[in-house]
């Protein structure tokens, strides 16, 4: 891979012209309703400029100043998941004939390019999970698929962490190390692009990128390590498999069962969590039918339903389940931890329950 | 000696209106002794309801009196509760209540002229009977009614209780996307609102002059709907803060309607009052369309009222079109408002007529008292005026079935609202 | 052998009539369900025949006179499927409020002749007066719920409903939770998903008009909100409107209305 | 790419009542083709669909030799197996399968072989009977013990009754409450480890309420038999049978994919945990 270059900020408009050129729709961080969400940018004016965030254990809030800076914020309430795992969509639909025979049609979502500018590294971790679970079994999917293979992501590395953010303690981050195409380290004058992949390479190589100076550089690794060294929060282990196994039956999970409105919003702003309900909706003279997927999860009584009985009917089961599949029965399916530290589900819990003291109020001293 | 016959008629639901009523007829010697408007919704008491809740929660709970006009009664809410704070609203927040507001007549209206009142002068029993013989015109009418729905959404989230409206503006602006995309529906249905005009006007419409004082909102420059003075035919001009002044409410024993009198008399308020009152206020295409039918407004015939339903239609589309006309998304689509005690009116025209609230707020901006007077209730005086003149000409000799259907028809025709009315009609004709 | 068409009744009992739309306002689809099945009695559609025996009926409204509570009785031998649509048939309504206070008082303060208003002291929903096969919650509920009940009925499968909160329906549409970024009273996280998660997509707070969910932990919520800067009373408030005769609610708008009154050391 | 979520269309060619509320349909896809291609191991699962309802899991019954037919034996418990009782021949359906993973019948080949199920007739598991049955020079001494809550909840009585009249062949029932006529024992379905002989080395196959397999499994590992000899058919909420949608984890293990059916071992730590 060609050596990192400097895109002086004035250019970051070329970076824009270079992936619209390459056929791609680009998608980058905006404010929208109080918070920083990836949507289509019309320009490099569209971005986030002197937008910080501030991030509690329910509660997110954005502030503004006079910095040049685009990307000087923790993650918003999304990740990469609802671009490539949709929040709802239809498999296929039916059609019944007048004989009674029923015709079956695939649908596939329509395959466009799309590139995602501001990327972090705890998004790119959980996108790897996301990966193994939609695309690496022996059953891939296909409209996860689609949306992926026609993914380009530009990573940046993560300056400004949150109260909420504990990447460092997962190791997923703060700086992105792999699996972007381009790699973006902020700085007040521009930025230091990286090419990742193949893909990135070539936009690399067309955006006429300045020498850098080592100086720039150090700046950069100086802010990046000064992140990790921030944050407050961490996981007691990176496995807590056994520990939570051994503890199933914590006073702790009726505690938090008091306090857990089982609402959903923690896994479904997990960029990890992929559960998703199959429903159908037919049309109402039944002449045809769609069968879609939503979102679903495992706080919700339709999740763990099977003909009368509900596995998991009250919430210290569900809260027990969250937190047993996240950080322990992950490692057996994909072999390490389902939590990447991005700290979501502490900011947008509405009651602002903190896994992070949850797991360690479970596992005790009992880890390793 | 079918004169001397005793009737006594009574039709216990009333098909296609709003909510429930029943009308009760006694006809003695050829007279009719009694003749009642029932309204039985039972009160539903929103007045004692809103004692003591906060001035946000107002519009949200007087959507509920009624699922066909929610947005006339957040309208007249907000209005009287920003009279009460001194906010007046920006020039996009107003523009914006006139759109909404719009998306509530073209769909009611739609749905009186094609749900409710069309079947009845086509000689079917529903819509669904007259869709069979007559496909385009529902069609038609389905898609306004359809289109009227999805102007309220596009500010409410759903036609009926819509949860947009609040004090000071809306809780969110549409996107400039979404209002093109509204615009180009709105401009692709205007033909077919234009040739709706003509078509009621074609219908078989009974030829029925008759004596009644309207009653409407009038605007400087506008056809009323939002704001305006209170004005009759009789020659009345008042501010809406004087109405308790000029109008009165008393109860019947029949009735959980109130009834409202101006000046002793009953009155008609609605689109064919609005249009009596306010014809040079109407945008030229309507006025012209008006013209074409070869009715002379302002029209004495209360049938007309469904031809004035459909001009409404035809000018409330064209109202939107202008005013989305260069539409951008304000900074902040509500202005906040700062609670403080007060009494304030609200006045606007629901697509049934005259809707009047007042409130007595505190402080804090709790309500002490609230006072509702829906169109309905203003009208029923009226409706029961009119129904004695109708079957006395149609004869009362008449069989108890065609009795029904003409009282029905004329009651259908006022397009009570029986939900607003806070009660409601089933009819009854005794004959002795 | 053509199998008899499918006899489907609309009643009305105290409401705003807003549920009812739900089928005016189908459109073409309303034409659709016009020849799917036989309407034998909608009166505000056309068709009287409120006696008729049917396979489904749709009761909007809540029952509020005595007259309302034979009426009910007749509709349930009269009905195969009897189904709630709306917040008045399913928890009350907005008017089970007077429930919580002197009904008959408030009837004295509006109608200067109190006596002619024959009316009972209570609004209530109506499960409390017949059994009931299936309730569709929502003030106002939606076209596509029913309509689905209807497709399933006809499927000879009992309707599917909807059970998710309003926070797991606001996520999918990827609207901003105005609880936490606003600091809104929002009451979604305890109400029944079903309305499209409307108000927070609207940047405002959930006001419950969908009921209570499956699960749902008022007092947590509750607390919560008292967090955000609500007194107790306006905590109460927040349970104790458009569904304050459901359960769940109403208890807790009661607990939060003894703080107010009687806080806690 | 495939689209594994996309059924394909069968017909049902009989449809057999077994009880009130129990019903088998006999089902081929109508392209036969596909047909031809369809291959399947006793204990693995379908996806069935009905038209405009949705999708449920329903094991395969039939004999996995027999290329011209799939068999899906139904509870009618609700919505889709409601709507399913209600088909007749001729009709259509959606199918997809087979998922997951069997029974370990190659494990089981000239061994003893225990098949254990309870509550109402447990089709996976009468699957492997047939299967056994048609081959039964390849395998040692069958036991059939089934338990039931209530007598009257035993279907296929003639069934159990022929298959007790085969050589080499003991068939134990009981009931936990026990009814006028009931010709079986009363009492758990553990009651019946004392009827009958059951070789420590038999090959254990089991279906059934889990509490039901958490006692019986303790009996048998008292009574000597292997850990790994023990075989679980398990059930949990499936939307999308290949590892996706998430609901049937139990633990590690999406039961879908690593299951239905599973050596003891390797569930032993979640069995009757409450909430897995
Ligand atoms: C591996 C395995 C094997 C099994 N084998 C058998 C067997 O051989 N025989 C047997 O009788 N049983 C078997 N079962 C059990 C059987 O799967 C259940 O009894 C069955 O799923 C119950 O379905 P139901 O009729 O209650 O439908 P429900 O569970 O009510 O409905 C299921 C479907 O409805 C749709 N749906 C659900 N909610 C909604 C909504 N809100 N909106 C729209 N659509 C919705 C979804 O598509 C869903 O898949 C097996 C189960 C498993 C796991
Ligand atoms: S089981 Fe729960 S934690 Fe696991 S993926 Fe599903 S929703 Fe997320
Ligand atoms: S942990 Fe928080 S976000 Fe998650 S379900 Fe419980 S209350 Fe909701
Ligand atoms: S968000 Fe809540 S109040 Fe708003 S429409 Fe939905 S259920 Fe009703």
């Amino acid at each position: 891979m060609a050596e990192p270059g400097f895109l002086p900020r004035p250019r970051f408009r070329h970076l824009l012209a270079a992936l619209t050129a390459a056929g791609y729709r680009c998608l980058g961080p905006k404010v929208r309703d109080g918070a920083i969400v990836y949507e289509e940018l019309d320009s490099a004016d569209d971005l986030p400029r002197g937008v910080h965030d501030h991030q509690q254990p329910g509660a997110y809030r954005l502030q503004r100043d006079d910095s040049p800076r685009c990307f000087a914020w923790a993650n918003g309430p999304q990740a990469l998941k609802p671009l490539l795992f949709a929040p709802r969509e239809i498999l296929w639909t039916s059609a019944a004939g007048s004989d009674g025979a029923i015709a079956f049609h695939p649908q596939m979502p329509e395959a466009l390019p799309t590139a995602v500018i501001g990327v972090r590294a705890c998004d790119l971790a959980a996108l790897r999970l996301q990966d193994q679970h939609f695309l690496e079994g022996p059953f891939p999917d296909p409209h996860y698929g689609v949306r992926r293979g026609n993914l380009f992501l530009v990573a940046v590395h993560c300056t400004h962490p949150a109260a909420t953010c504990f990447c460092a303690s997962t190791g997923d981050g703060p700086r992105a190390e792999s699996g972007f195409d381009l790699a973006l380290a902020e700085l007040d004058e521009g930025f230091i692009v990286t090419a990742g992949s193949p893909k990135g390479e070539v936009l690399f190589g067309q955006l006429l990128l300045e020498a850098l100076d080592p100086a720039q550089q150090a700046t950069a690794d100086g802010e990046i390590a000064a992140a990790a060294q921030a944050q407050q929060r961490t996981l007691p282990s990176r496995n807590l498999r056994d520990s939570l196994f051994a503890n199933l039956h914590h006073p702790r999970w009726d505690d938090v069962a008091q306090r857990c409105l089982s609402c959903a919003n923690c896994s479904s702003v997990c960029p990890t969590c992929f559960c998703h309900a199959e429903m159908e909706e037919p049309a109402l003279d039944g002449s045809h039918s769609a069968h879609y997927r939503q979102w679903d999860s495992c706080f919700t009584e339709g999740h763990s339903y099977i003909h009368g009985i509900v596995i998991r009917a009250d919430t210290r089961l569900r809260y027990r389940q969250w937190l047993t599949h996240k950080l322990g029965s992950w490692h057996d399916q994909y072999g390490r931890s389902g939590c990447v530290g991005c700290g979501r589900c502490i900011a947008w819990c509405p009651v602002g329950i903190d896994i992070t003291e949850e797991a360690a109020a479970v596992c005790g001293g009992d880890h390793a | 000696m079918t004169q001397s016959r005793e009737i006594s008629l009574s039709v216990p639901v009333l098909a296609r209106v709003e909510g429930e009523g029943a009308l009760d007829l006694e006809v003695h010697g050829g007279h009719i002794e009694t003749l009642r408007l029932r309204i039985f919704e039972p009160p539903r008491l929103f007045e004692k309801f809103l004692e003591g809740r906060e001035y946000q929660e107002v519009p949200d709970m007087v959507a509920r009196i009624c699922g066909i006009c929610p947005v006339a009664y957040q309208m007249s809410a907000v209005q009287a509760i920003e009279g009460i704070f001194g906010l007046a609203p920006d020039p996009w927040v107003r523009a914006m209540r006139r759109v909404f507001y719009c998306g509530e007549w073209i769909q009611s209206h739609s749905l009186h002229i094609h749900l409710l009142a069309a079947p009845d002068f086509l000689g079917y029993g529903s819509v669904a009977e007259m869709a069979r013989a007559h496909p385009d015109t529902v069609r038609r009418g389905l898609a306004l009614q359809a289109l009227g729905n999805e102007i309220i959404r596009l500010f409410g989230g759903r036609s009926v209780h819509p949860v947009g409206a609040r004090v000071g503006g809306f809780h969110r602006a549409p996107s400039r996307a979404e209002v093109a995309a509204l615009q180009e529906q709105v401009g692709a249905a205007l033909p077919g609102a234009e040739a709706l005009v003509a078509w009621t006007a074609s219908l078989n419409l009974p030829n029925d002059a008759q004596d009644f004082v309207s009653v409407a909102l009038r605007h400087p420059d506008e056809y009323p709907m939002n704001e305006g003075r209170i004005v009759s035919s009789g020659g009345l001009d008042i501010p809406i803060s004087d109405y308790e002044a000029h109008f009165v409410e008393h109860q019947e024993p029949h009735s959980t309607a109130l009834y409202a009198s101006l000046e002793g008399r009953p009155y008609l308020v609605g689109p064919l009052a609005r249009l009596n009152l306010n014809l040079d206020r109407l945008h030229t295409p309507v006025r012209e369309a008006l013209g074409r039918t070869g009715i002379a407004f302002p029209s004495r015939n209360m049938f007309h009222s469904i031809v004035a339903r459909a001009a409404e239609i035809h000018h409330a589309l064209l109202e939107v079109t202008r005013l989305l006309e260069d539409y951008s998304a304000p900074e902040a689509p509500f202005a906040p408002a700062t609670p403080r005690s007060g009494t304030g009116h609200g006045c606007t025209e629901a697509p049934r007529g005259l809707l009047w609230h007042r409130y007595d707020l505190d402080a804090a901006g709790q309500v002490r008292h609230a006072r509702i007077v829906p169109p309905t209730s203003q009208n029923q005086a009226r409706i029961e005026a009119d129904l004695r003149r109708s079957l006395e000409t149609l004869g009362l000799e008449r069989d108890d079935e065609a009795l029904r259907q003409q009282a029905e028809m004329v009651i259908r025709n006022y397009d009570p609202c029986i939900s607003c009315a806070t009660h409601f009609l089933t009819v009854r004709v005794g004959r002795r | 052998m053509a199998a008899a068409k499918a006899r489907l009744a609309v009643h009305k009992f105290s409401s705003c009539d807003g549920c009812q739309l739900a089928f005016l306002n189908l459109g073409e689809d309303l034409l659709r369900l016009a020849e799917l099945v036989e309407i034998v009695h909608f009166a505000e559609a056309g068709p009287v025949d409120p006696e008729a025996p049917v396979d489904i009926a749709f009761v909007e409204g809540s029952i509020s006179t005595p007259e309302d509570e034979e009426r009910i009785r007749q509709i349930r031998k009269n009905s195969r499927w009897l189904i709630t649509i709306g917040a008045c048939a399913t928890a009350g309504g907005l008017q089970a409020l007077r429930n919580l206070a002197d009904g008959p008082g408030w009837i004295a303060e509006i109608y200067a002749q109190p006596g002619y208003i024959h009316s009972l002291a209570t609004s209530t929903p109506i499960a409390a007066h017949v059994p009931v096969d299936l309730e569709l919650w929502g003030c106002p509920v939606n076209g596509r719920q029913v309509l689905g009940a209807v497709r399933a009925l006809l499927f000879g499968v009992v309707p599917a409903l909807e059970q998710d909160k309003v926070c797991l329906e606001c996520k999918r549409h990827q609207a901003v939770c105005v609880l936490v970024a606003k600091g809104l009273p929002c009451m979604g996280p305890v109400t029944l998903a079903g309305c499209g998660a409307l108000c927070p997509r609207f940047g405002r707070d959930c006001y419950a008009c969908y009921g209570p969910a499956e699960n749902p932990n008022a007092a947590a919520l509750g607390r919560r909100l008292e967090g955000l800067g609500l007194v107790p009373e306006a905590v109460a408030r927040r349970f104790l409107f458009i569904n304050n005769g459901a359960p769940d609610f109403a208890e807790a708008g009661r607990h939060w209305q003894e703080q107010a009154h009687d806080p806690e050391p | 790419m495939l689209d594994p979520y996309l059924p394909d269309e069968v017909e049902v060619l009989e449809r057999i009542q077994e009880s009130p509320t129990i019903f088998t349909l006999r089902l081929a896809f109508t392209d036969p083709e596909i047909q031809a291609r369809y291959r399947f191991q006793p204990g693995q699962f379908n996806m069935v669909y009905l038209y405009g309802v949705g999708e449920v899991p329903i094991s395969i019954v039939s004999d996995p030799e027999d290329e011209h037919l799939i068999d899906h034996t139904i509870r009618a418990v609700g919505r889709v197996t409601q709507g399913l009782a209600l088909l007749g021949k001729g009709a259509r359906l959606g199918l997809r399968g087979p998922y997951g993973r069997g029974w370990p019948l190659q494990l089981a080949e000239g061994r003893d072989i225990v098949l254990l199920t309870g509550g109402l007739g447990c089709a996976p598991v009468v699957s492997v009977i047939h299967y056994i049955l048609r081959r039964r020079e390849r395998f040692g001494r069958l036991t059939i013990l089934q338990g039931v809550k209530h007598t009257d909840d035993l279907i296929w009585r003639a069934q159990y009754e022929a298959w007790s009249r085969l050589p080499d062949v003991q068939v134990g029932l009981a009931a936990d409450v026990g009814g006028p006529g009931w010709f079986g024992q009363v009492g758990p379905v553990t009651v019946l480890f004392d009827r009958v002989h059951i070789d420590p080395g038999a090959l254990m196959m089991m279906c059934g309420p889990e509490p039901m397999m958490r006692a019986a499994v303790q009996e048998l590992r008292r009574r000597g038999v292997a850990e790994e000899d023990l075989w679980l058919s398990m059930e949990r909420s499936m939307h999308c049978a290949i590892g996706h949608c998430g609901h049937c984890q139990m633990g590690g293990n999406f039961v879908c994919r690593n299951g239905p059916v599973f050596p003891y071992p390797e569930i032993q730590a979640l069995l009757g945990e409450r909430g897995f």
